[in-house]
């Protein structure tokens, strides 16, 4: 099995999918003859043409409506936004338009379109470069949000993603894109949305955590293992709607659970998750609901101190894991 | 002998009288609302009067089978020309479960019909604009003739995607035709304290495209203009940008006074040049609209809206349960 | 003390804010010789002018942007968004901007802007006219929200917020501007922003809630203590950031919370108030975290009959109150 | 005999020394920063080089002691001129503590510093653009003299913030000027594919002011420009837009790489209408540049540069805590 980078995923997942259906484009900022500023829309421009490779003006709001508009005649537009920091311009966009096209109009009409924007921090990228948004859009009914963790997981949930009859949103983080490598197959998989995985089995806790978190989880774990301490690891994947089945199951595996993620704290998505097993099996647990979380301030740093302060990592990981452990 | 000046735009008689009953029954549609609002039968209402010209004489230049609209909450007249019916806009009004726009979802003015290839709409205005851009797009991409129109009111052009939509357009020269019906308010605000240019079109400029003001209340200069504009766009010359000149003759919305920001004597004004009348002038110096044509029409008109309206009445909500139907594809 | 409605409240705060600091002013849509589509700013522009009561172009984008071009100067602007369905067009001034200036500019900058926007349903206002926008906001670090449920606290909030030197949300519940009806001082008072407010004492459960959803609780519990069952009613005030002292104490007192939002439930912020909860005191716990929300739908539907399904309202807090009571 | 053009201007010989040495110091300041970047010492770079001329030519048509300015990521000749020292814009690039714009927190070309009335930028284009018009609103309502001046690129005029901004400052007359650098490329999207207009200056007239095209590359044509609209603003006339037409000379930043979508020899065809050279030319003809004052002025800025660069490699990063500052005012 070939093995590639998370952001080769992305660009396989993006060339399969235009070459298997006719309706599927691009648009973006610098995603044609540049190839994207990370390089994700590479050699795309070359195949498919300007026409389906689309280099837009510099406007999110516009990409993402006029993506929408496409959308509606029955295109399959996959837009790209340049960071995910920039996606907030086109927040009415998404949220009033795409999210609410179908139940607004009873069924009768449908945004089948993707946005794939690169989130996340660990980059050197400061406030700007480096933001988790996703909280901002969990909270909408009507849009996906897809958040993959490895290479096989980019290729099928994008190719999954983009074949969805609904708006999905894609964040790929950025950091993970050349540092993650895996085996991707050649054919032609796609991954469920909106289910959750276990990427490693355990009895002693339950880490859930999504994106690049999941390997700082997987890291720590293997350090636990050498202790005899066995974690629980559950991918979200999907972070909107959440998988409640799967965490639910999660977290009565173990009834010790550690919520990770990259984003500020408070609001984060962690919060919805806490939230779902403090009303489900709450008499399951052994110790309250952890979380481990960047702290409470607007963003990421670029002074190097500052941005490791804020930043994600497997030894923040593994101690929230000991220490949970040890509860 | 000179022609007539429909006749110079190659509109038969027919047709004239097609566009004018379509008027009619706006505002007619329109009037009843308000009277089923007021007597505490539908909560809202937001109006077309005084934009009817603009709308309808619109919606005839256009390819009524195939291109694309995305209508703002004011175009009944749009809408009707496009296929919807009375009794739909009254299921509508009513909020019932067959409204083909939302299932009683949405307001009334949210329109929204893929049979007849109307866009649904929301609230938050001038969202649409980008959507007919991409309709455009799509147009483009996949080599079809159609065309698609947007529309909406002056105010909601200073709204950023406004800007960033038109200049999509103009960029890739698409098949778009952005239609501002300015009635010279926007709720409260006037036209000075709202828009900076001098006219609309101005705007046009900034985009790469032809901008033209025309009278909205002259259905056949409005005609014109989008005839034009639908030529140029299907012979790839890109998208352009229509002012139609109006006024809005009713307050904002049934929950709006406008006595406290306008003069009545405006309003009086205004009614002098009122489409819905002065549009019948022209058919009757022409003869098109004879008596016995008007009382018939007037009568079609009535029974078409009393039959809408107490089909509506009589009609179902949608279930409680239904809340939760198509929030994703239902499988 | 004079009786007023909640949206009386709202104009005399913003009438004594004004009258108190020349560097108050209002912008938004219709908000001068109208005074407001609610009249909230009713007889501001007669009192003050044009230059204070300003008019503004339809631009939410443009509002938020200007108001903080306007306080970095050292003006108080007090923005409204005419629905809070509308404030989507300025989310990235909001949380690009207003949100990260002090932050970005190390304490050089800052936006002492206040927002305020009507929201939630009940009101035949269908989807774009009823909609809980909270959740959106609540996980950036530099914004504060305030979402008050009686005239009382709207005077002294939104006076706090004015004289706030941060950007504060103020979220007015558009169904209480004139349902509701209550006592407030004629004198000068602030309320803290950031602290909950117990509304009730009671021992049997918690009730944990904000804005109008605070009156059904209430009203709710006048009932439930007919029979005996006394709830005790905490009012979050500021949603975020939220006070979790408040809320712990409040969780640990019955050892029985319900968490009551009008918003959709999956992503709201009572996921928070849960997590945290779940977090601190746990093994206080004598019941699951019961979270009364409304259905994962896109917004709330304009038919009658579909709205009062979404919509909340004091029998279903009754019977949400009653089932955890009996547990 | 006839005027030099300076002295047309009313500049006298000192003040246009004084910019070539802000357009120079800038230069060089940037061209240092690559070097640090290329060698590992500095992780980012973005670039003023070939938007000198225009940055320099307007700071110094503004009163620069009271006026308020929102640069963007390219205006290091703006601030240089507004009183940033080329110590703290080393400071920033090396992301350390006594950064004034941000204290380390913001990537280079973020700027910001209170004490010189310059806004605090962030990363989002355009959003300064409403800022710009907020603090002329603040002038308007109390009856201050100053200005207002906002900058960006071509590429970033599209965002709806431009247009949401200009029109509100068209509407309410607003003392602010807005300079667009139209350096023909947003990261490697060229002008045509990105803005539908013919110039960017084309769009003043849909927002009700003067809109000018001015060749970027001289620094005493913006002079006059910027100055014109200066007085325009203090005269209650309004806000004005300026196109400011340079071209630009590097990658779009340190992480771009521009042979993938520009040719070689459009650059090399640029760099003969470079500025800095342009402009010493015109010094020298004039005999205000000559050898020895020009050695001196090389001297001081390497010194200024060389002192700045060991100062800021010195200085202490933010503790890794301080991360926690500064969310709300704390008191
Ligand atoms: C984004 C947004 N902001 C505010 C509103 C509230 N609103 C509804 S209609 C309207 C005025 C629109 O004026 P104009 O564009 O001139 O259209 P008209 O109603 O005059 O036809 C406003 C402010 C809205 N619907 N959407
Ligand atoms: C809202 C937003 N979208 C995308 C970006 C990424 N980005 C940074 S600079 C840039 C190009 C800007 O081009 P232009 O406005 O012409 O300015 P220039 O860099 O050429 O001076 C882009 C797309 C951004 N910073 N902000
Ligand atoms: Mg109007
Ligand atoms: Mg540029």
């Amino acid at each position: 099995m070939p093995v590639m980078s998370y952001i080769q995923a992305v660009t396989t997942a993006l060339r399969e999918e235009m070459q298997r259906d006719k309706k599927v484009f691009i648009l973006g900022e610098d995603v044609g003859k540049k190839g994207g500023v990370f390089r994700a829309t590479d050699g795309l421009y070359e195949t498919f043409g300007e026409a389906r490779v689309l280099d837009t003006p510099l406007a999110e709001s516009a990409i993402a409506g006029v993506g929408i508009g496409a959308a509606m005649y029955g295109m399959r537009p996959v837009a790209e936004m340049q960071f995910a920091d920039f996606i907030m311009p086109a927040v009415n966009q998404i949220i009033s338009e795409a999210a609410k096209m179908r139940y607004r109009s009873n069924n009768d009409w449908s945004v089948p379109m993707t946005i794939r924007a690169p989130y996340g921090g660990g980059v050197h990228g400061a406030l700007y470069h480096s933001q988790s948004v996703e909280a901002i859009f969990a909270n909408q009914p009507g849009l996906k949000i897809v958040m993959p963790s490895t290479p096989y997981d980019v290729k099928g949930l994008l190719k999954a993603a983009i074949r969805d009859n609904d708006p999905v949103l894609f964040f790929e983080h950025k950091r993970a894109y050349r540092l993650l490598k895996g085996e991707v197959p050649e054919d032609d998989y796609v991954l469920p949305i909106g289910k959750a995985d276990v990427k490693r089995e355990g009895e002693d806790i339950t880490v859930i955590t999504y994106g690049l978190c999941v390997h700082f989880a997987l890291q720590a774990a293997e350090k636990l293992a050498e202790d005899g301490i066995n974690a629980h690891i559950l991918d979200l994947r999907t972070i909107y709607p959440l998988d409640q089945e799967a965490i639910i199951e999660a977290a009565k595996k173990t009834g010790k659970v550690l919520l990770i993620t990259e984003d500020n704290k408070e609001g984060s998505i962690i919060g919805e998750v806490a939230a779902i097993i403090a009303e489900h099996c709450l008499f399951d647990l052994d110790a309250p609901i952890n979380r481990l979380a960047g702290p409470d301030v607007p963003s990421m740093p670029y002074a190097p101190t500052m941005e490791k302060y804020f930043m994600m990592n497997p030894d923040k990981v593994e101690k929230a894991m000991r220490d949970l452990a040890e509860y | 002998m000179t022609k007539k000046r429909h006749q110079e735009l190659d509109l038969t008689d027919e047709q004239v009288l097609e566009m004018y009953k379509t008027m009619l029954l706006a505002r007619k549609l329109d009037e009843r609302m308000w009277l089923l609002n007021r007597s505490g039968k539908i909560p809202f209402v937001i109006s077309c009067q005084g934009q009817e010209a603009a709308q309808v004489g619109a919606a005839f230049a256009l390819n009524r089978k195939e291109d694309y609209i995305a209508p703002y909450y004011r175009d009944m007249g749009v809408v009707l020309a496009f296929g919807m019916t009375a009794k739909e806009l009254m299921l509508s009004a009513f909020a019932k479960a067959d409204d083909p726009n939302s299932g009683g979802r949405q307001m009334p003015g949210h329109f929204g019909q893929k049979k007849n290839r109307i866009l649904s709409g929301s609230s938050p205005v001038t969202t649409q604009v980008p959507h007919a851009v991409g309709v455009a797009l799509a147009a483009k991409m996949e080599k079809k003739d159609f065309v698609s129109f947007v529309t909406l009111g002056e105010g909601s052009s200073n709204q950023g995607d406004f800007h960033e939509g038109l200049n999509f357009a103009g960029v890739h020269k698409l098949p778009v035709i952005t239609m501002v019906e300015n009635n010279k308010y926007a709720i409260s605000v006037p036209y000075d304290r709202q828009v900076a240019s001098n006219n609309i079109a101005d705007r046009a400029q900034g985009y790469g495209m032809p901008g033209v003001t025309v009278d909205g209340n002259d259905p056949l200069a409005v005609y014109q203009v989008i005839k034009e504009a639908r030529d140029r766009a299907t012979r790839g010359e890109g998208p352009s940008l229509i002012e139609a000149v109006c006024y809005r003759l009713t307050a904002h919305s049934s929950d709006d006074d406008d006595r406290t920001y306008r003069e009545k004597g405006e309003v009086e004004e205004a009614k002098k040049n009122d489409s819905v009348i002065t549009f019948a002038s022209y058919l009757k110096e022409n003869e098109i609209l004879t008596d016995s044509v008007e009382q018939r029409l007037n009568d079609e008109i009535t029974k078409i809206i009393n039959e809408a309206t107490d089909f509506a009445e009589n009609a179902a909500y949608a279930q409680a349960e239904d809340t939760l139907k198509y929030v994703y594809e239902e499988k």
